[in-house]
């Protein structure tokens, strides 16, 4: 989520990705160092016979797995929108790949949607009755503001 | 403050206890009677002594700190924020310290684990709720439970002087004699202490574990279960008496001469009152802490005796209830804790007290006549 | 990678001991990789325990 | 606590079901809510295992049964334990790492917010299911917190239960522990390198280490003995060719390390307060972070210091004996360090200060009993007596209970906005630990003459110091409600807080406004 808006000249460009401090290799370690741990521990026991600690470690280091699986497909992930001239284009690379939408600005809107005041936002870029969700790394908050800023934007 | 006197206190203590031997011990731990126990109780004077050192020491310098660096006083604060020099000396004495506590009590150790070269051996097995006593060498063997009576427990009688700490038939040894001990439990963990001989051991089912005491001085020294078992684990004390050896062979054979009674009564036919009488003296050593004296047991945990189908059903099956326990459950099997005759007597007991009003009795034959079955039963089981 | 190693034993020794100047732990987390980290704890411990029973076997034979 | 989401104007077409009242605090995915869910959580729990603390020290004020059945009683003792360190002290450290990990980063919230919001509300279940057992038949599982077979194969539906409570509360520290470590590791600000990290995120990140590695072993042992008890398993039963002794082995391998899974968050929490209020940076950082590692790792090769009387051989007793009395060289290292990190600052005494010097000092005297507990000889001597009672006690209550009441009110202001009442608190502190001295202190006097813990009834020579522990019992218990007061307080209002609250405090936490922001570091901070 860093550096949310950056501004060039005469072009409004608005980019996140999520937070990411370790690189791919460090989080490989990590899950190996926790993995090795906490199934060598769980060897140990079955070797003595008490095999039953072994699935709980099988069953925690799925769910580590999962975790750190999570991070990575996160990890690569960007969106990108830009506003120059009457073109608004969105870029953008997601878990399931990437994508790329032009839109016409006078035929944007910006739609927000919450399933409380404040709450669970999504914002979508809408045209030809057709959206593209945007803001997705930022939470409610931030998301309402970039939906404020992007209608102040396309008002001109 | 108060933390302060405390700390005064406890230092003082060991230092007198250290200073006056063997005085009062009311700050400390309790008189030793044994080598292990006394070597024992040196070492932890050492440890506190020097415990209380590194105290005075450390937490010195912090009072002075608090006192003299506050910020109401005006001192500025400094910008230090290590001393890598002082962090090694600070990490290397308490490890040589650690050192010279280490060697004394290794040495404790060894000598504690020694349980070669025994005068004698006992076999301790503990119960749910009393403790089991067979002497290996000599052949005699008996049961020991509290004698503390419940009305002091529920504080309708004046408590004696060694309230919960006494118990129907203590353990007797002779002075000055190495006594092994072979701990083992009939159903759950237990463990068997008495502080003042410095043996302590967990009993575990199924196993046999070692120990062993030497006792310096003659006298009654008193411990209790250490191991939570259930209900009763508060209730399960252990009496040693120390006796001279002549006074311990008189004991001994005493105790054979009752056992050969015993084995007599088995023989015998008892009419009902006698087995009634008897049967109560049973039931309230071995069977009130569960089912209560009024036979109402404790709902949801313990059944109720008074009115239930086995006290009130065929007699062959509440012998063989007593006789083999229920397995998965708190029951126990009493078939080898207790007489042909003490069992007829308190199934006779439990089927005529209370609610019960069956008018039967069970004699001692009818009881061998079902253990035999169950001991035949068995081995063709395994 | 030689010096890495030697470099990993001693930040290990150093974490065993429990003591650390901060120069060296902001040096030893610029060149040391996790990984090698990891396996000098792993032969630190198996170390560290090899000792103690070597202590524990000397005070069984002398103490007798 | 605070919500500023609401104050900013959007329009809002095409919304949904509005989530009130309760929906609110079971949807909620930020870091702040559940750390606030986690705190109240820890809160309740701390008064209904208080409760059963303080009837079992009634019970204990005189000789004979007055009060309590002693079936009732090992219940009380038994639950007593196992709320305590499953539903307070771990829920509440784990509601500070909510609440601070994130602001201590510079991390807009932790790295899974749903998975951290089921991890929360397990928590509630398991609760409901000890506490509801009390009703059942047989009532609640009496065999102690350790749950030792074969005492705990005797039970009746209560121990399957508490089996079950016991996985649902491993599996929410487990979803805590992994958001925890991909939180520190992986949501860091720029700049915030892990040697900057303050050490509170230290510290619980390697209990979240040791969690991961241990929780599985418990998970085993507590499902070894449900088959055991249901399926007709023989692991811990001789019988069928089993070891009891095993249970206490894979038991303690994971409740040691458990042990410092309740006390190395509570050194992060003081080790945070210190620096603040005596002006001074923390002496020895980097050593600090090291002794932790230290203590982290001996802490899986001193498991049988608690089984000593088993009875293992003289070479298993030594190794056990010298690996357990290695640990009080980094603990020593620590203690040392915040001492010196006093040594010539410029200190102030608000009631965090108060409670973070109580800490040092009193944990230091359950250090200290611990060294004498981990001489074996002593150990054999004093073992499931009062000593361990009074000793445990003194790394429990003055050591994590007093560190998670300090970081409370260090922290309170920044979470509500509010200065606390520093007169109330200075009265809370003073009350809990003179009473808690009265209740402890003289338990160690009870042990060494011989008192067996665990026993709801005692011989005539224990009475007056069982006398002098009730009266300190009912001090501090009720001077608990003082800090139930100054937290209802302080969350309705107050004195308003600056975003520094403290002169002397630093880091991020510090940098965002009091109260937090319901969101914080949307853009990430720099950290130089």
């Amino acid at each position: 989520m860093d550096e949310p808006v950056r501004e060039t000249a005469g072009a409004y460009v608005f980019h996140s990705r999520p937070r990411c401090a370790l690189s791919q290799g460090q989080e490989r370690r990590v899950f190996w160092t926790l993995a090795a741990g906490a199934f060598g521990i769980a060897l140990g026991f079955s070797a003595l016979g008490y095999w039953l600690v072994l699935p709980f470690a099988g069953l925690e280091v799925g769910l580590l797995a999962w975790a750190f699986d999570a991070l990575r497909a996160r990890e690569g992930n960007y969106e990108t929108l830009t506003i120059e001239g009457d073109a608004v284009v969105l870029e953008w690379r997601k878990e399931d790949g990437c994508g790329r939408r032009e839109l016409n600005r006078r035929w944007v809107r910006i739609e927000s949607d919450c399933s409380a005041p404040g709450r669970h936002c999504r914002i979508s870029v809408c045209s030809h009755g057709c959206g593209t969700e945007v803001g997705q790394y930022l939470n409610d908050e931030a998301r309402l503001q970039l939906a404020a800023t992007l209608r102040s934007r396309l008002q001109v | 403050m108060k933390i302060m006197w405390q700390r005064t206190g406890a230092a003082l203590a060991a230092w007198g206890a250290c200073q006056t031997a063997y005085a009062e011990y009311a700050y400390n731990l309790q008189e030793p009677a044994s080598p292990i126990a006394s070597q024992v109780f040196h070492l932890h004077n050492m440890i506190m002594l020097v415990c209380l050192g590194i105290f005075v020491v450390v937490f010195g310098a912090m009072f002075y700190s608090l006192i003299k660096h506050r910020k109401s006083v005006g001192h500025q604060a400094a910008h230090f924020h290590e001393n890598t020099t002082v962090e090694v000396i600070w990490t290397v004495i308490p490890f040589v310290i650690l050192m010279g506590m280490a060697y004394p009590a290794a040495k404790v150790v060894i000598a504690m684990k020694d349980t070669s070269n025994p005068d004698m051996t006992i076999k301790i097995t503990g119960y749910q709720w009393k403790w089991g006593y067979d002497y290996l060498n000599e052949g005699v063997s008996f049961y020991s439970t509290l004698a503390t009576p419940r009305t002091q427990i529920e504080n309708a009688a004046t408590k004696g002087e060694h309230y919960l700490l006494e118990v129907d038939e203590p353990m007797v040894v002779p002075v000055g004699k190495r006594v092994r001990l072979l701990i083992t439990a009939n159903d759950v963990l237990h463990a068997w202490w008495v502080p003042a001989l410095g043996a302590k051991q967990d009993a575990i089912p199924g196993f046999i574990r070692d120990s062993w005491f030497e006792a310096d001085k003659i006298g009654t020294y008193r411990g209790q279960c250490v191991e939570l078992c259930g209900k009763d684990h508060g209730f399960m004390p252990i009496v040693v008496n120390v006796v001279s050896e002549a006074d311990y062979k008189a004991w001994v054979e005493k105790k054979k001469g009752a056992a050969a009674s015993a084995a007599a009564d088995n023989g015998k036919t008892f009419d009902q009152a006698e087995l009634v009488a008897r049967g109560e003296k049973v039931y309230a050593a071995n069977c009130a802490a569960c089912h209560q004296a009024n036979g109402m047991g404790l709902p949801g945990t313990f059944p109720a005796i008074s009115g239930s189908k086995v006290a009130t059903g065929p007699i062959d099956a509440h012998i063989e209830v007593v006789l083999n326990g229920r397995p998965g459950t708190a029951m126990a099997a009493f078939g080898k804790q207790l007489s042909d005759a003490d069992i007829a007597a308190v199934v006779t007991y439990q089927r005529n007290a209370w609610a019960n009003k069956m008018g039967d009795a069970a004699q001692p034959a009818q009881v061998a006549a079902l253990r035999g079955g169950a001991e035949a039963a068995a081995p063709a089981a395994q | 990678m030689a010096g890495g190693n030697l470099r990993a034993a001693l930040a290990v020794f150093w974490s065993f001991f429990g003591v650390r100047r901060r120069r060296d732990y902001d040096a030893d987390a610029q060149n040391l990789t996790p990984l090698q980290v990891v396996i000098a704890g792993l032969i630190g411990g198996v170390a560290f325990v090899l000792t103690m029973l070597l202590v524990v076997y000397l005070a069984m034979q002398f103490l007798k | 606590m605070s919500d500023v989401a609401h104050a900013h104007g959007h329009d809002e077409h095409g919304h949904h079901a509005h989530p009130t009242g309760l929906m609110r605090w079971l949807t909620t995915t930020n870091h702040k809510d559940i750390g606030t869910l986690y705190l109240i959580f820890a809160l309740v729990m701390l008064f209904a295992a208080g409760s059963m603390a303080l009837l079992i020290r009634a019970e204990l004020f005189k000789p004979g049964l007055q009060l309590l059945h002693p079936d009732f009683f090992n219940q009380l003792t038994t639950m007593h334990g196992l709320i305590m360190i499953f539903g307070v002290i771990m829920p509440a450290f784990s509601g500070f790492a909510n609440w601070q990990v994130p602001l201590m980063l510079g991390a807009p919230d932790m790295a899974f917010p749903r998975m951290n919001n089921w991890a929360f509300w397990l928590l509630p279940v398991a609760g409901i299911l000890l506490m509801g057992s009390f009703l059942l038949p047989g009532g609640a599982v009496a065999g102690g917190w350790t749950m030792y077979p074969p005492l705990y194969i005797q039970g009746g539906i209560s121990y399957d239960l508490t089996i079950l409570a016991v996985h649902i509360m491993g599996l929410s520290s487990i979803m805590g522990s992994i958001n925890i470590i991909t939180t520190i590791l992986n949501m860091r600000a720029p700049g915030m390198t892990l040697m900057k990290m303050p050490l509170f995120c230290w510290t619980w990140l390697i209990t979240a280490y040791l969690l991961i590695a241990t929780m599985p072993v418990l998970a085993g042992a507590v499902t070894m003995l449900l088959t055991d008890r249901n399926f007709g398993t023989h692991f811990f039963n001789a019988a069928g060719g089993g070891d009891p002794v095993m249970f206490q082995h894979i038991f303690w391998f994971f409740a040691h390390p458990e042990v410092y899974i309740l006390i190395l968050p509570a050194f992060g929490i003081v080790s945070q307060v210190i620096p603040t209020f005596a002006r001074k940076p923390l002496f020895g950082y980097a050593s600090m972070v090291y002794a932790t590692a230290s203590i982290a790792i001996l802490s899986f090769i001193v498991w049988a210091h608690h089984m000593f009387t088993v009875g293992m051989p003289a070479a298993a007793q030594l190794f056990f004996m010298f690996s357990t009395m290695l640990i009080a060289v980094p603990t020593g290292v620590k203690v040392f360090n915040w001492v010196a990190t006093m040594w010539r600052g410029s200190m102030t005494f608000e009631t965090p200060m108060l409670f973070a010097i109580a800490f040092v000092c009193l944990f230091t005297i359950g250090g200290f009993s611990g060294l004498v507990l981990a001489i074996a000889p002593v150990d054999i001597q004093l073992h499931d007596t009062y000593y361990v009672v009074a000793h445990f006690h003194y790394v429990l209550v003055s050591g994590a209970l007093f560190s998670i009441f300090a970081g409370i009110y260090y922290w309170l202001p920044k979470w509500t906005g509010h200065m606390y009442d520093e007169t109330l608190g200075k009265w809370h502190f003073w009350l809990s630990v003179i009473g808690m001295n009265i209740v402890f202190f003289p338990m160690h006097f009870l042990g060494l003459a011989g008192m067996p813990r665990r026993i709801p009834d005692y011989a005539l020579q224990f009475t007056e110091f069982n006398q002098i522990a009730t009266v300190g019992a009912f001090i501090f218990g009720f001077s608990q409600l003082i800090f139930l007061a100054v937290v209802l307080k302080t969350v309705k209002g107050g004195a308003k807080a600056t975003s520094k609250v403290w002169e002397g405090a630093e880091g991020l936490e510090w940098t965002v406004p009091s109260p937090a922001p319901y969101h914080t570091f949307e853009t990430a901070p720099v950290v130089k």
